[in-house]
C-alpha cells in the first residue's frame, strides 16, 4: 500500500494552490501596473485600419497576416480592422474602434498619420501608430514605425543580379518618393555587388506606372520592359499583381516585394517567383504590445526595425523584422529551386554570409556602401536632388534614420530611369 | 516598335469588340451608354467561371451570357417600357460597378492558369475581333437582316410597315450588343490582363462608347479608330519609346483621352457633319411605340 | 410568328352588310371589315364599322380629320389591332397582327406621313422587309425586277438615289412601288395627294386608274378631298366621328351630297379676306437664299415686300423652302446670303428673341413639337413667349400669377376647350393646341405674323376659327406671312400669292392675277409663262 | 405586352405629383434595401441587424453622425452638379472630375499667397478661405463649361466628354500632387501640402461652414427652378430644346450656362471634400474613393430631383456608404459591400422611374382571334 497522499497527487494539490494563491494576489492588485510577467492575461486589441483592399494587394494583405499572426501568438491579442479607410473616415473609425476596445490603432498609409496624431492626445490610454510620416510632430503614444526593407532589398538585387541572362533587369515602380528611392536603392546595391562579382555588367532599368495600383497600366509597363528593354528579371514597387502575371507569362524571372507571394496567396509558383521578402509587420506590432503590456507610458515612438530585430511565432519560429522569403521557406532555401542552379556558388554563399551579418546587426548595405547620385530622383522643398556623381555618403559610414526616412531623394548612379 | 503594335492591337481588341456591339446595337437605334458595365460584368464572370472551372472556353461563354442577359435587360427597359435610355445605360454601368466589385473581391489576385495560345504573336481573340468586324460590316450592309437593322435604327414606324418586327430587331441586337460586351470584358480578364481588380477598366468601356460615334457607325473605320486609341494608350504609357523626356508622364498619361475629345470635336464640327454625318441613326435613343 | 402558317380554316362567309345608306353596291367584296371599334384613351376612334371593298375598284373613304380614317386603314393593314370586329378576306375571316401579316397576304399600304428611311437609297427602300432579304442581298437582281416593275407603270426614278433627294411626288411612288414589288393586290393610299402639286396629283391618279384597269388591283383612297373622289372612284364610303355614314356608287353622289355626310351639315367654307388699303412697308426680304439641315441650298433668293395689313401667302408642296424661310425670318437659321429688313432696319443677324422682342411672331407647322412643350401645363406653355418679357418677370423671378391671368383669358378668347390650366399640353386636341398657340402668340400683339400650316389637320370649325383670326389681325394693322399647301386657304386669305418651287417664287401674283390653276401650275415648277400667268 | 387573355401596356401618366414621386422614391429605396439584404446573408448576423448596425453607426454614433454629415454635404453638391444640367436635359458625369478642379483652384490660392507654410501678410485667413471658395467654385464651373461648350457649339456626347474629363483631371492632379509637382507635400507620397491650421474652413457646432451652403443651395435650387425665369428656361429647355429654341432660349448660352453652375457646385464639392473634412485638408491622387462617392450624386440627383428633396436622399445614401463599409469589417464581409449597395439602388431605380412617368395598364384583350389563313392566293 501506499501512503494515502501520493507524490504525484500532492504535487498536483500544491500546484493547484499555488496558482489560486497567485491568482488571488494578482486579482488583489489589479489597481497597480501590471508586471510584465502577468502579461499574457491582459487583454488587448490591436486596430488596424487598411487604406486600401486587404485582398489583391501585398501591402494591406501582409498587415493583415502580421496581425493575425500576433492573435495567434497572444490569446490575449484581438485583431480587429478595417479596410479602404479613406481619408475622412480614418479618425471616425478610429474612435469608433476606441470606443470598443481598441488600444492600439494603427494607420496603414501614411496619410493616416496625421488625423490620426490630432486625436492622440485626447485618448492617452491608447498607442497611436503610422507607417512613417516625416513631417509629424512627435507624440507619447504616438508612434512612427517602418521596416528595413532595403536590407532584403539587397539580398533580392544580389540574386537578380546573378540571375540575369540579358543583363537587364527591370523594375515596375510607382512613382518617385523617398520609399521607393530608399528601396530601390537597396536593390540596386546588390544587383551591383553581384554583377561585380560575377564581372558582369547588368543595367538595372526603372519605369514608373504613376500609381501604387494602376493594374492595366503597371502591365504594359511591365511587357514594355521585357520586350523592349529585355529584362529576364522584374521586380515592382506597385501594389497589383499584374507584373508577376506578366513574368510568368514571359516566362521571366520575378522578384517579389512586401509578401511572400507564392506561399501565402498561391498567385504563382517557384518557376516564375526566383525570391521574394517578407514584410513581417507583426515584429514592429509586437513591440508595440509589449510596451504597451509593460503599461509604458512612454513606449518606444520610433520603429525602424530591419533582419536583426526579431520575435518568436506561436509555432516557436524566430522570425526577423524583414527577410527574402519564398514558398514559405526563408535564406538561401528561399530562391526557388530551379533557380538556384543557375546562380553561382559564390553568389549563394554572399547571400548567406550578409543574411547572417545582418541578422546580427553587423553588416548593412546602407553602411557598407557610398551613396553616389545619379542626378536624377525626386527634388524636395529644400533639398535639391544631388548632381550627378556627387558623394552624398562615403562607404563605411552611417546613414542617420531621418536621412533614409526623410531627406533620401537621388536614385544612386548607373541606374537607368525611363522617361 | 512591332511589339508596341501587337500590345496596341491586344488592347484595342477590348475596344472593337465592345464598340462593335454598341455598333450594331446603335444601328438599330438603342444607345447604351452603360457599355462600361456590361463589360465589368462580364469580365468578372468570365473569370469567376474560368478561374473555378479551369476552362477558358466556359470563361468566355459565361461572359457572353451575363452580357447578352444585361443587353436584354437594357431592352427590357428602353424597348419594352420604353424608359430613357440614357437613365437605364447608366443605371447598367453604376449597378455593375456596385456588384461586381462586391462580387469579384474574393477573386482578387491572377487567373493563374496556363496562358492562351497566341498564333502569329497575338492573342486569338485579336482574330476573332477582326473576324467579326468584317462579319458585322458584311451583315450591317449586305444583307436583309442588316437593312432591317439599319431601318429600325433609322424610321422604325417606316420598318414596322415594311413588315419588320421593330422590336424583336431591337431586342436582338441589343441583346448582341451585350454578348459582346461581356466577350470584351472576358478578353480584358482571360487575355489581356489575367488578373481581377476592382473596377478594372477604369473606363475603357467609355471609350469604346467614343469610338462609336466617331466610327460613323462603320466597323472599318471603328476598327482604325481603335487600334488608333490603342496605339496612343500604349504611346502615353511608353513615351520613352518614340519621344523621350519630352513631358511629364503624368500629362502623357491624359494623351489618349485629350485626343479623344479632340477627335469627337473635330467629327462634331458642322464642316465634318455635312459630309459624313448622315450616318448618325436618325433615331437613336428614342423609345418606338407603335400607333 | 410566321404569317400564313396559321391553320387553313372552312371559309366563313362575311355576314350581310346593313349599309345606313342602303344603297348596294354590286360585286364580290374582296376585303370585309364587320364591326370594327376602336379605342384610344378618350376617344372612341371607330364605333362599329363595316366596309365592303369590291375587287378591282377603286374605294374611296371620305371624311374630316378625326373622323377615323387613318385609324381604319391602320387596321386593314394590321399596324393597329381592333379591340372589336372581324376582317373578312375573300370571305375568309382574317387576323393581322401586324402590317408583316398583311403584307403577307397582299395588302401594301401608302402612308400619309412618308413611311421611308430618308438615309437609305430608293432601292434599298423598296427591298426593305421583303421575304427575298433574308441572307445576302441581291440588289442587282432587285434593281433588274424594279426597274421592269418601273417600266410597266411608266414611273421613272433613280433607283440610286437617297430618298430624302426626291421630291414629294416621288416618294409617293416609291411607296406604291414597294407595296406593288411585295405583290400587293390591295393597296390603301392615305391622303395620297396632300403634299403633291396638282400636275403630279393628275400623273397620280392617271397611273391609279391603270392600276386597277390593267393589273386588277384593288386601290382604297383614304382622303378628304371631294374633287379627288369624284375623279376616281367607283365608290366612296363617307365616315364621321368614327361611323359609316354612307357608303354609295359614286356615279350615284355629287359633292353636295357628300359634303352634307362628312360634315353633318351645310357649311360655307367660303372666307374671303376683304381687301386692304396698303399700309407702311413693314417687312423686306432681299435675295434670301438658306440651307437646309442636309446642307443643301433649300432657299434660293428670295425677295418680296410686305406692308401692314397684308396677307403674303406662299403657295407650294412641302419641302421646297417654305419651313427654311420661315425660320429664317424668325431668326431660327442662318442665312446664307441676302437680308431681311424690318421696319427699315437690318435685321438679319438677330435672334430669335430679339425678332420677339421687334415684334415678329411665329407659328411653326410642328405645333407639338416645336410650338408647345408636351409636358409642360397650359400656363408654363403661355410662357414660352413670355418669359422674356419685363412686364412678366420681377428681378429675375417669373410672375406665374400673371402667367395664369393671361392664359385664362387665352383659353377663353381662343375657346381653347381643356379641363383646366395645369393639364399638360399633351392632352389637348391638336386644334385646340393650335388655338392655345395662336391665341398665346397673338397676345405678344406681334406686328408681323409668321403661320406655317396653321390649319393643317384642323377640323373644319378650328380651321374657320383659325383663319378667321389670321385676317383679323391684318385688320388691326398687323402683317401675315402665310405659308400653306392649301391652295385654297392661299387663295382665299392672301393679298399677294406667292407660288414656291426649289426653293424660288416662280411669281409674285397680286390677287387679283392668281388663279387656281395658274398657281397650281407654277407649284409644279412650271415657269409663269408656261402656266399661263400674266 | 399579352398576358393570357389580357394586355399589359404603359400609358404615360397625365399629370405627374408630387406625393406619388416621393412615394416611388421611397418605395425604390426600400425594395433596393431588401434586395441589398441578400449580401449580408453571407454574415453570421441577419441583414436587420446588419442594417441596424448600419444605421445606428451612421446615425446615431457622434463620430459616425460627423462622418455622415461629412459625406452627405459632399453628396449634396455632386447631386446638385449633376442635376442642374440634368434639368436641361443634359448629363454631368463629370463629377470627380470637377470635383479635382475645385480642389486643386481651391489650393492654388493659399499656394499663390505662399500661404500654406506661413501665415500670408497679403490676405487675412478669412478672406483667403473665401478666396479659396470662389476659386473651387470657379474652377468646376471652368471644367464643366468646357463640356457645355463643345455641346453647345458642336454637339459633342457630354458623357463622353466629361468621362474623358475625369481621367484627364486624374493625371493632372497626380501632375501637381507627385514628383515635384507645384503642390507637392513633404514626403511626396502622392499627397499635397497639407493647408494651415489658420486656413481650414471655420465650423458651426463641429460642422464646416460648408454645410450651411449646401443647405441654402438646396433651398434656393427648388426656388430657383419654381419662379425664377432662367429656371423656366432651363425646365424648357430640358423638355423640349426645339420648342425652346423657337420660344427665343440662346441654345448656346443656356447649355454652357447649367454646366457652369454644375460645375461650381462640383468645385464647391471639392472645396469640401478637401479643405473642410478633418482629416483631409489636402489632395490625395492616389485612392479612387472619391470618384466613386461622387457617383452616388448622379442616383441621388435621378432619385430627389429636386433640391430640399435631396437632403435626406443625400443622407441615407452618406450613412449607407459609410455604415456599410463598417459593418463590412465588422461581419468580415467582402470588400465591396457599399458598392453593392449603390448598385441595387441604381437597378431598382430605373424600373421606378419608369412606373413613375407611366401607368401600367392591364386591359382584357379582344376575343382571341384565328389565324390568317394560309391558302390565300396572291392573285
Amino acid at each position: 500500500m501506499k501512503p494515502l497522499l501520493s507524490q504525484p497527487r500532492f504535487a498536483v494539490f500544491r500546484g493547484f494552490a499555488l496558482v489560486v494563491l497567485l491568482t488571488l494576489l494578482v486579482g488583489s492588485s489589479g489597481r497597480a501596473p501590471a508586471p510584465a510577467a502577468a502579461g499574457p492575461q491582459k487583454p488587448v486589441t490591436l486596430a488596424i485600419l487598411h487604406f486600401s483592399v486587404i485582398k489583391g494587394t501585398t501591402w494591406s494583405g501582409a498587415h493583415h497576416r502580421a496581425a493575425q499572426r500576433l492573435a495567434q501568438k497572444y490569446p490575449n491579442v484581438k485583431y480587429v480592422y478595417r479596410e479602404e479607410v479613406g481619408p475622412d473616415a480614418t479618425v471616425p473609425f478610429a474612435k469608433e474602434l476606441i470606443d470598443n476596445g481598441a488600444n492600439i490603432v494603427v494607420g496603414n498609409a501614411e496619410f493616416m498619420g496625421l488625423p490620426l496624431g490630432t486625436i492622440a492626445d485626447q485618448y492617452p490610454n491608447v498607442y497611436f501608430g503610422s507607417v512613417i510620416a516625416s513631417d509629424l510632430t512627435q507624440k507619447r503614444n504616438f508612434i512612427r514605425f517602418f521596416p528595413r526593407q532595403y536590407q532584403a532589398l539587397y539580398l533580392e538585387g544580389l540574386i537578380a543580379g546573378a540571375l540575369t541572362r540579358t543583363g537587364n533587369i527591370g523594375i515596375v515602380s510607382a512613382f518617385p518618393n523617398i520609399q521607393v528611392i530608399r528601396r530601390t536603392a537597396g536593390f540596386y546595391l546588390g544587383v551591383q555587388d553581384a554583377a561585380k562579382a560575377l564581372g558582369k555588367r547588368v543595367n538595372v532599368y526603372v519605369k514608373y506606372v504613376g500609381d501604387w495600383y494602376k493594374p492595366t497600366e503597371e502591365r504594359d509597363v511591365a511587357r514594355t520592359l521585357a520586350s523592349q528593354f529585355k529584362v529576364d528579371v522584374i521586380t515592382q514597387q506597385t501594389d497589383s499583381g499584374s507584373p508577376l502575371d506578366v513574368a510568368q507569362e514571359r516566362r521571366i524571372w520575378f522578384v517579389g516585394k512586401d509578401m511572400d507571394v507564392v506561399g501565402f496567396y498561391g498567385w504563382s509558383n517557384t518557376n516564375t517567383v526566383a525570391v521574394s521578402f517578407d514584410t513581417r509587420w507583426e515584429v514592429l506590432y509586437d513591440r508595440m504590445i509589449r510596451d504597451f503590456l509593460a503599461g509604458n507610458q512612454n513606449p518606444r515612438t520610433m520603429l525602424y526595425l530591419g533582419m536583426k530585430d526579431t520575435m518568436t511565432l506561436a509555432d516557436g519560429t524566430v522570425e526577423p523584422a524583414v527577410d527574402i522569403m519564398n514558398n514559405k521557406k526563408v535564406g538561401v532555401d528561399a530562391i526557388s529551386p530551379r533557380a538556384k542552379p543557375l546562380i553561382s556558388a559564390s553568389i549563394l554563399k554572399l547571400v548567406n554570409q550578409r543574411r547572417q551579418q545582418m541578422m546580427k546587426g553587423q553588416w548593412d548595405p546602407f553602411f557598407e556602401h557610398a551613396f553616389i547620385s545619379n542626378g536624377t530622383g525626386l527634388a524636395l522643398k529644400g533639398t535639391p536632388i544631388p548632381a550627378k556623381g556627387s558623394v552624398v555618403k562615403k562607404a563605411r559610414q552611417t546613414p542617420s534614420d531621418e536621412f533614409l526616412l526623410g531627406k533620401f531623394n537621388f536614385d544612386l548612379e548607373g541606374m537607368i530611369i525611363l522617361k | 516598335m512591332l511589339e508596341l503594335l501587337t500590345r496596341s492591337f491586344e488592347a484595342s481588341t477590348i475596344l472593337v469588340l465592345a464598340a462593335l456591339g454598341e455598333l450594331i446595337s446603335q444601328r438599330a437605334g438603342v444607345l447604351n451608354v452603360g457599355l462600361e458595365g456590361l463589360m465589368l460584368f462580364g469580365g468578372t464572370l468570365a473569370f469567376i467561371t474560368a478561374q473555378s472551372t479551369g476552362s477558358y472556353i466556359l470563361g468566355v461563354l459565361a461572359g457572353l451570357a451575363v452580357g447578352g442577359f444585361l443587353g436584354l435587360a437594357h431592352g427590357f427597359f428602353s424597348i419594352t417600357l420604353r424608359g430613357d435610355q440614357v437613365v437605364s445605360g447608366m443605371g447598367l454601368w453604376i449597378l455593375s460597378f456596385g456588384l461586381t466589385t462586391y462580387i469579384g473581391s474574393p477573386y482578387t489576385g491572377p487567373l493563374g492558369m496556363e496562358r492562351i495560345q497566341t498564333p502569329f504573336g497575338l492573342s486569338p481573340f485579336v482574330y476573332l475581333a477582326v473576324i467579326l468586324v468584317a462579319a458585322a460590316w458584311l451583315l450591317v450592309f449586305r444583307t436583309g437582316p442588316g437593312l432591317a437593322i439599319r431601318s429600325s435604327g433609322e424610321n422604325p414606324s417606316a420598318a414596322e410597315v415594311s413588315g419588320i418586327n421593330v422590336a424583336a430587331i431591337r431586342y436582338l441586337c441589343v441583346t448582341f450588343g451585350g454578348m459582346l460586351a461581356g466577350l470584351s470584358g472576358a478578353t480584358y480578364t482571360l487575355s489581356y490582363n489575367p488578373v481581377w481588380n476592382y473596377n478594372f477598366l477604369g473606363g475603357w468601356g467609355f471609350t469604346s462608347l467614343a469610338l462609336v460615334f466617331f466610327s460613323m457607325w462603320n466597323p472599318w473605320i471603328l476598327l482604325a479608330g481603335a487600334s488608333m486609341f490603342a496605339a496612343m494608350w500604349q504611346l502615353s504609357l511608353s513615351p520613352e519609346l518614340v519621344l523621350p523626356g519630352i513631358l511629364s508622364r503624368y500629362i502623357w498619361r491624359t494623351l489618349p483621352f485629350v485626343t479623344t475629345i479632340v477627335i469627337l470635336s473635330i467629327i462634331s464640327t458642322p464642316w465634318f457633319r455635312t459630309r459624313w454625318g448622315l450616318a448618325r441613326p436618325e433615331a437613336l435613343g428614342r423609345p418606338y411605340a407603335k400607333e | 410568328m410566321k404569317a400564313g402558317t396559321g391553320r387553313v380554316r372552312r371559309p366563313v362567309p362575311a355576314p350581310a352588310i346593313h349599309s345606313p345608306e342602303g344603297s348596294s353596291i354590286p360585286g364580290e367584296p374582296i376585303l370585309s371589315a364587320r364591326g370594327i371599334t376602336k379605342r384610344f384613351p378618350g376617344v372612341l376612334a371607330l364605333d362599329r364599322v363595316d366596309l365592303d371593298v369590291r375587287a378591282g375598284e377603286i374605294r374611296a373613304v371620305l371624311g374630316q380629320n378625326g373622323a377615323g380614317k387613318t385609324t381604319l386603314m391602320n387596321i386593314l393593314f394590321g399596324l393597329v389591332q381592333p379591340d372589336e370586329g372581324q376582317l373578312y378576306l375573300r370571305g375568309r375571316q382574317v387576323h393581322f397582327r401586324s402590317p408583316h401579316d398583311a403584307l403577307t397576304i397582299g395588302i401594301g399600304m401608302v402612308h400619309q406621313t412618308r413611311k421611308l428611311v430618308a438615309a437609305h437609297t430608293v432601292l434599298e427602300n423598296l427591298v426593305l422587309g421583303n421575304p427575298g432579304a433574308r441572307g445576302f442581298l441581291n440588289l442587282a437582281r432587285a434593281r433588274r425586277e424594279i426597274g421592269e416593275l418601273c417600266q410597266r407603270y411608266g414611273v421613272v426614278l433613280e433607283l440610286g438615289a437617297r430618298v430624302w433627294q426626291l421630291s414629294e411626288g416621288e416618294k409617293q411612288w416609291v411607296e406604291i412601288l414597294k407595296a406593288l414589288y411585295r405583290g400587293a393586290r390591295i393597296l390603301i393610299l392615305d391622303e395620297p395627294t396632300s403634299v403633291l402639286t396638282p400636275p403630279e396629283v393628275k400623273t397620280l391618279l392617271t397611273g391609279l386608274k391603270a392600276l386597277v384597269s390593267d393589273q386588277g388591283v384593288t386601290v382604297l383612297v383614304v382622303t378628304h378631298k371631294l374633287p379627288i373622289v369624284m375623279a376616281v372612284s367607283h365608290a366612296v364610303t363617307v365616315l364621321r366621328s368614327g361611323r359609316v355614314v354612307a357608303s354609295l356608287r359614286t356615279d350615284e353622289a355629287t359633292e353636295q351630297i357628300l359634303v352634307r355626310h362628312m360634315i353633318g351639315k351645310d357649311v360655307s367654307l367660303r372666307l374671303t379676306k376683304a381687301p386692304v388699303e396698303p399700309g407702311r412697308l413693314l417687312l423686306q426680304v432681299e435675295d434670301l437664299s438658306a440651307f437646309s439641315d442636309k446642307g443643301l441650298r433649300a432657299l434660293r433668293g428670295v425677295s418680296f415686300v410686305l406692308r401692314e395689313g397684308e396677307i403674303f401667302g406662299v403657295a407650294g408642296v412641302t419641302g421646297n423652302g417654305q419651313e427654311e424661310l420661315a425660320q429664317v425670318i424668325a431668326g431660327l437659321r442662318p442665312t446664307a446670303a441676302g437680308r431681311i429688313l424690318f421696319d427699315g432696319h437690318d435685321m438679319t443677324l438677330r435672334s430669335p428673341l430679339a425678332r420677339w422682342r421687334l415684334g415678329i411672331g411665329y407659328i411653326p407647322a410642328e405645333r407639338a413639337e416645336v410650338a408647345s412643350i408636351a409636358q409642360f401645363s397650359l400656363v408654363e406653355n403661355t410662357g414660352l413667349n413670355f418669359h422674356f418679357d419685363r412686364a412678366f418677370s420681377t428681378q429675375g423671378f417669373f410672375d406665374y400669377a400673371r402667367l395664369e391671368q393671361l392664359t385664362e383669358r387665352i383659353v377663353d378668347t381662343y375657346d381653347v376647350k381643356a379641363p383646366h390650366l395645369h393639364v399638360q399640353a399633351q392632352n389637348l386636341s391638336g386644334g385646340n393646341l393650335q388655338k392655345l398657340i395662336l391665341g398665346r402668340v397673338l397676345s405678344r400683339k406681334p406686328r408681323l405674323l409668321i403661320a406655317h400650316l396653321p390649319t393643317q389637320g384642323l377640323d373644319v370649325e378650328a380651321t374657320a376659327f383659325v383663319r378667321g383670326t389670321l385676317m383679323e389681325t391684318c385688320s388691326q394693322g398687323a402683317a401675315v406671312l402665310l405659308i400653306s399647301e392649301d391652295l385654297d386657304e392661299i387663295l382665299a386669305l392672301s393679298d399677294w400669292i406667292a407660288p414656291i418651287y426649289e426653293g424660288r417664287f416662280a411669281a409674285i401674283l397680286s390677287r387679283g392675277e392668281a388663279d387656281a390653276e395658274t398657281v397650281g401650275a407654277m407649284m409644279a415648277g412650271l415657269r409663269s409663262e408656261e402656266a399661263g400667268a400674266p | 405586352m399579352r398576358l393570357g387573355r389580357y394586355t399589359l401596356t404603359l400609358e404615360p401618366r397625365p399629370t405627374l405629383s408630387p406625393l406619388h414621386a416621393v412615394l416611388t422614391a421611397i418605395l425604390a429605396i426600400f425594395v433596393a434595401l431588401a434586395l441589398s439584404s441578400v449580401i449580408f446573408l453571407r454574415s453570421e448576423l441577419g441583414a436587420l441587424s446588419a442594417y441596424r448596425v448600419i444605421f445606428s453607426y451612421a446615425f446615431a454614433n457622434p463620430n459616425g453622425l460627423f462622418t455622415t454629415v461629412h459625406r452627405a454635404i459632399f453628396l449634396l453638391f455632386c447631386t446638385f452638379a449633376f442635376l442642374v444640367p440634368l434639368r436641361a436635359g443634359l448629363w454631368n458625369i463629370g463629377l470627380p472630375g470637377q470635383v479635382y478642379a475645385g480642389a486643386l483652384a481651391a489650393f492654388a490660392v493659399p499656394f499663390a499667397l505662399q500661404a500654406h507654410e506661413a501665415p500670408s501678410p497679403l490676405l487675412p485667413p478669412g478672406l483667403t478661405v473665401l478666396a479659396m471658395v470662389l476659386a473651387a467654385a470657379v474652377a468646376g464651373a471652368a471644367l464643366a463649361a468646357f463640356a457645355g461648350i463643345l455641346w453647345a457649339k458642336l454637339h459633342v456626347n457630354e458623357i463622353l466628354v466629361t468621362m474623358m474629363l475625369n481621367s484627364i483631371l486624374f493625371w493632372f492632379v497626380s501632375y501637381m500632387i507627385k514628383e515635384g509637382g507645384p503642390y507637392m507635400g513633404a514626403t511626396a507620397e502622392g499627397e499635397s501640402f497639407l493647408l494651415p491650421d489658420a486656413l481650414r474652413a471655420p465650423t458651426v457646432l463641429g460642422v464646416p461652414f460648408t454645410a450651411m451652403l449646401a443647405v441654402g443651395a438646396a433651398a434656393l435650387l427648388d426656388l430657383f427652378f419654381a419662379k425664377t425665369t432662367l429656371g423656366y428656361k432651363i425646365r424648357a429647355f430640358g423638355l423640349n430644346p426645339a420648342a425652346s429654341r423657337y420660344a427665343g432660349i440662346n441654345p448656346v448660352t443656356l447649355p454652357v450656362l447649367v454646366f457652369v453652375l454644375g460645375g461650381a457646385f462640383a468645385g464647391l464639392a471639392g472645396y469640401h471634400n478637401f479643405a473642410a473634412i478633418p482629416g483631409l485638408y489636402k489632395i490625395s491622387g492616389n485612392y479612387g474613393y472619391y470618384g466613386d462617392l461622387a457617383f452616388y450624386g448622379i442616383i441621388s440627383g435621378l432619385i430627389a430631383r429636386g433640391g430640399a428633396a435631396a437632403i435626406p436622399v443625400v443622407l441615407l445614401f452618406a450613412g449607407l456608404s459609410l455604415g456599410a463599409r463598417l459593418v463590412q469589417g465588422q461581419l468580415h464581409l467582402p470588400f465591396g459591400v457599399d458598392y453593392a449597395l449603390l448598385g441595387l439602388l441604381m437597378m431598382t431605380f430605373v424600373p421606378f422611374l419608369i412606373l413613375y412617368r407611366f401607368r401600367i395598364a392591364l386591359r382584357l384583350a379582344p376575343k382571341a382571334l384565328p389565324q390568317i389563313s394560309a391558302d390565300v392566293p396572291k392573285a
